[in-house]
């Protein structure tokens, strides 16, 4: 026995609110009463937010940027007017929309910009204002781990990253002396989210995707979600699951819902099918530079349309043609 | 500039390009790290490992990528996993040099990406760490790419969003931080600027062309320490400038 | 701030002993020396263990029972005769060797056995005579979770298992309360080994590895291991690797060697390449059960030959030819 | 029982197989419990998830598995990943059921398989707790599967290699272990016992073909709650018999 077998030091307690605090025997329970049995779960977008999400969740969004975003699921939930959503801002262009659409009201953050491009004149509307109340700061790794503790089943990952900082201090992280090295080590609260979004390159009807190139924080966020609501770009036959089992990142039992969405990350890009519509991207970062022009931008590209396929439409066919690649990257098929 | 036959992004992304070692790991942010990283592949160091963070590792930088997570991130890649892998790879020790950016940076390499002003009400609100905080906390030499000015090297930043070397020496141990990391290098539209052993401060290394060390100074927030003596940093070559025109960003997305 | 964050309380410590204690910083400093170049790492068996291998070295394998196990490098450290190593009792029939050629003194155990065919008497002899030195328990999760700790780069990490169990009083984990959620919490302390060995479908010549099927282990292991040497079914080109980076599982600046050894986890199954050898699977389980007989068995299928190619050519090509499979399982090709 | 049309090994098997719920998550073992799954998924349960702790989730049993980690395990299944993503699976609550072996059980269901003696110096050294203690400490319902004598239910076991109830009521909770989980029944040759929801004693519920409640009282080694009434266990039907014997293992690896 050593001396810190006695009891271990908390060396600092970030000050930042713990806006979803972990609690894995709720998390436990929830699971075990989801159905284990493969039931089609193919459904359209407006029925899946309908039935999945409510007001007051607390919501995540994968990947990053303008890449493999659930586009049509965030313009469905925006529609359907959810409010006083809690968010894991790590989405970056879902979260802009909704940061626009004044339907946060607390902030896990880490980012939220357009990269290249800068600061988010959303974000800074709503965080200048006052309008958004919590704002807790994490790093991209921070969140991924808490996503991946919750992945995990436990209440806590220790990590080496965050420390010395304000970021740390404006976080909800606690900083221990280890118990088996004395080194400092920053534990990160596991996060359960209410419904996670996750857009797919293929997904059969039970629920079962497959995702090419870079998983992003996927295969984490999906585990750490009590509801999952899933949009493919292409839905399979269970057969082609079965034939390469290897190949499944998000297995049936974690989805609730199935969303076929071809070009499902527009005005993004989808890795090997489609690039990002930085015609369009441009002009959305140029609407958003004023309140007035980022609500033109929701009646117009959000509102004005019922759902995705109308949107596609309006888009035109001729438009998302010349996005798409001949020749897939990254993961040959 | 205009009297010289390269712009100042081209410089810049030289500058932070030959501090490219060849056959080493650096992580690649958003703009000049990605033009630098494959100048260096095209150049110097056809074995550079680009590594991103949301799961890229060893691409081919034939096109340019516009996002840290898009697909050219990896492009005929060695691997393609997700951020944890990634994150998890850095934390094990495996990433050399980390390229930066940010609003603000003080004598010791801490730098702000979060907010100008209090981050409860802030003046401005930045897009936030991202990865920032992990880059700078995990992997052993960073390396900050600024524009030069008062505003930006400041005397203390309003946020501490990435670990440089804190309140200076000992602090990243103390801190939890990893043995031996912190900040390496800033390179800017003026200089190259490293940190000094002992004090850990901020350190004028060398000149771009033209530049004279009472300019760096003026447009420093914080006493600097002087290199003796103080280098000249080349121009672009020719070859450098082809490379980027004709092959790298033939669409001047980036100029 | 709440009552705990005075402090966590430690509400239980393994006596079990801490036979290769975890050092973050050391293991960062020995990576971050590692190669980073694609230099060729194709080598032949015995080169691989005289570099890498050294005696009082802490070693693993993966994968478990008589699947996918790196077969012949295990053969080729026997016949080194590398003594005094320390070892993660996961592999199974790996370990049953090691034990019978005596090159094992301390073992961080879950399971050394013969899965359907019951005890192993090469264990039975090592640890009832008292010939193996340190022996602390663990189960399969646990371990697997040591070495994905040592994966992440963290000291330790928090589980719900082992739990109020004698595996965990016989382990070296420590018992917290959790400073999040206040639930107890078994921290598992990283190991980092000395030297991973793996056997995978196939791998370039710089050491980037794809396995099809399950993983068992071989993410966690790889990344947990200081060195680390790989066997392969397979060599192939770097473009096959290039072509879909997201099969890629272990990187190459992990790999220190990579060794061609088809039919490498014979007498045991690969994957979709070929059944295991349940004729000399029986022979070896009949002749373990004395001293002699597993002696006899290192002698007959070990050190008769001098390395696994010799070894398929004493098995003979038409009985291999036998045990090999028309239609590949689990993933496609 | 040899008048018997079916031998000792098939009526464990078709009384496991009995127990698994169709559109459950199970973890298998090797042995009984890969027998059990494959007539469950061939008759009442055609969408029994079988979980094998190295990866496999979901196969389609159609050849046997011979080991937990072998091929057949991951058989045009859902999904085939890696243990922690399974273990952590079962962490999070999705897996119902693990079956369970060993060499002693006691009252509280607690489960050796670690050795016999002093672990120090063993008796007999027993292969160890593999998966055993992480699904007994993790799935929601645990089902045990051993040879009904005194060496076997035993007062106390030499050592808790797996959890049961502990000490008694409140004992797992209070070790941290997830809550509402715990022993669910324990299959014999002899009989099916549970356990009481209050004292968390073992409990015969039902005989098997033939036996009787003496013959059970006599072959345990410590004090038996008695259900009222208790039941008694269908021998296997014909049809069972023949799906064992003609699809699930026609070469008589388990018989």
């Amino acid at each position: 026995m050593t001396a810190q077998d006695d009891g271990i030091p908390i060396l600092q307690v970030g000050e930042g609110a713990l806006i979803q605090p972990p609690d894995l025997e709720a998390f436990r329970a929830f699971n075990r009463a989801k159905t284990k049995a493969l039931v089609d779960k193919l459904t359209d977008e407006r029925d899946a937010i309908d039935r999945f999400v409510a007001d007051g969740d607390y919501v995540g969004f994968e990947l990053y940027g303008t890449v493999r975003c659930p586009m049509g699921l965030t313009r469905a939930l925006i529609r359907a007017g959810r409010r006083r959503l809690r968010i894991a801002g790590q989405g970056v262009h879902e979260a802009d929309l909704l940061l626009a659409a004044g339907m946060v009201t607390d902030i896990d953050f880490t980012y939220i910009g357009q990269e290249v491009y800068g600061v988010s004149d959303c974000v800074r509307r709503a965080l200048e204002s006052g309008a958004v109340g919590e704002v807790v700061e994490w790093s991209n790794a921070a969140l991924s781990w808490r996503f991946k503790a919750a992945a995990m089943g436990v209440p806590f990952l220790p990590t080496r990253t965050l420390l010395g900082t304000d970021t740390l201090r404006r976080s909800a992280a606690k900083v221990i002396a280890c118990p088996f090295t004395g080194i400092p080590l920053a534990l990160l609260p596991a996060l359960v989210l209410d419904v996670g979004f996750i857009h797919v390159h293929r997904a059969d009807r039970f629920g079962n995707c497959q995702i090419d190139g870079i998983s992003g924080f996927a295969v984490e966020m999906a585990r750490a979600s009590r509801r999952l609501l899933i949009s493919a770009e292409e839905i399979v036959e269970t057969d082609a699951i079965r034939r390469q089992p290897d190949r499944t990142l998000i297995p049936y039992y974690l989805v609730d819902a199935v969303v076929h969405h071809p070009f499902g990350s527009w005005p993004g890009e989808m890795g090997g099918r489609y690039e990002r519509d930085t015609e369009h991207y441009r002009m959305f970062l140029e609407w958003q530079r004023t309140a007035e022009g980022a609500e033109r931008y929701l009646a117009d590209w959000v509102h004005a349309v019922p759902d995705h396929a109308a949107l596609l439409e309006k888009v035109g066919p001729e438009h998302l043609a010349a996005l798409r690649l001949d020749r897939p990257e990254g993961a040959a098929r | 500039m205009n009297d010289r036959p390269y712009s100042a992004s081209e410089l810049l992304i030289c500058l932070a390009s030959r501090l490219m070692d060849d056959r080493t790991t650096a992580f690649i942010g958003t703009g000049i790290p990605m033009l630098a990283a494959s100048l260096a592949q095209n150049r110097h160091a056809p074995d550079l490992v680009p590594v991103f963070e949301f799961g890229g590792t060893g691409a081919i930088l034939e096109k340019l990528p516009l996002a840290v997570g898009d697909m050219r991130t990896y492009h005929r890649a060695i691997a393609a996993s997700g951020i944890c892998d990634i994150m998890e790879t850095a934390q094990r020790g495996f990433i050399e040099y980390g390229f930066l950016g940010g609003a603000q940076i003080d004598r010791y390499g801490n730098l702000n990406s979060t907010s100008i002003g209090d981050v409860r009400r802030p003046k401005v609100r930045l897009p936030g760490s991202g990865g920032a905080n992990d880059v700078g906390s995990l992997c052993w030499r960073t390396i900050a790419i600024l524009h030069h000015d008062r505003r930006r090297f400041v005397d203390t930043v309003d946020f501490v969003t990435t670990p440089g070397f804190l309140t200076g020496p000992g602090a990243r141990e103390a801190a939890g931080l990893p043995r031996d990391t912190g900040p390496y290098r800033v390179v800017t539209n003026l200089a190259i600027l490293g940190f000094d052993e002992v004090t850990r401060r901020m350190k004028l290394l060398s000149l771009n062309p033209g530049v004279t060390v009472q300019q760096v100074i003026d447009n420093t927030g914080f006493e600097l320490l002087l290199a003796d003596p103080i280098g000249h940093n080349d121009p672009p070559t020719a070859e450098e400038l082809a490379l980027l025109r004709e092959r790298i960003d033939p669409d001047g997305l980036y100029r």
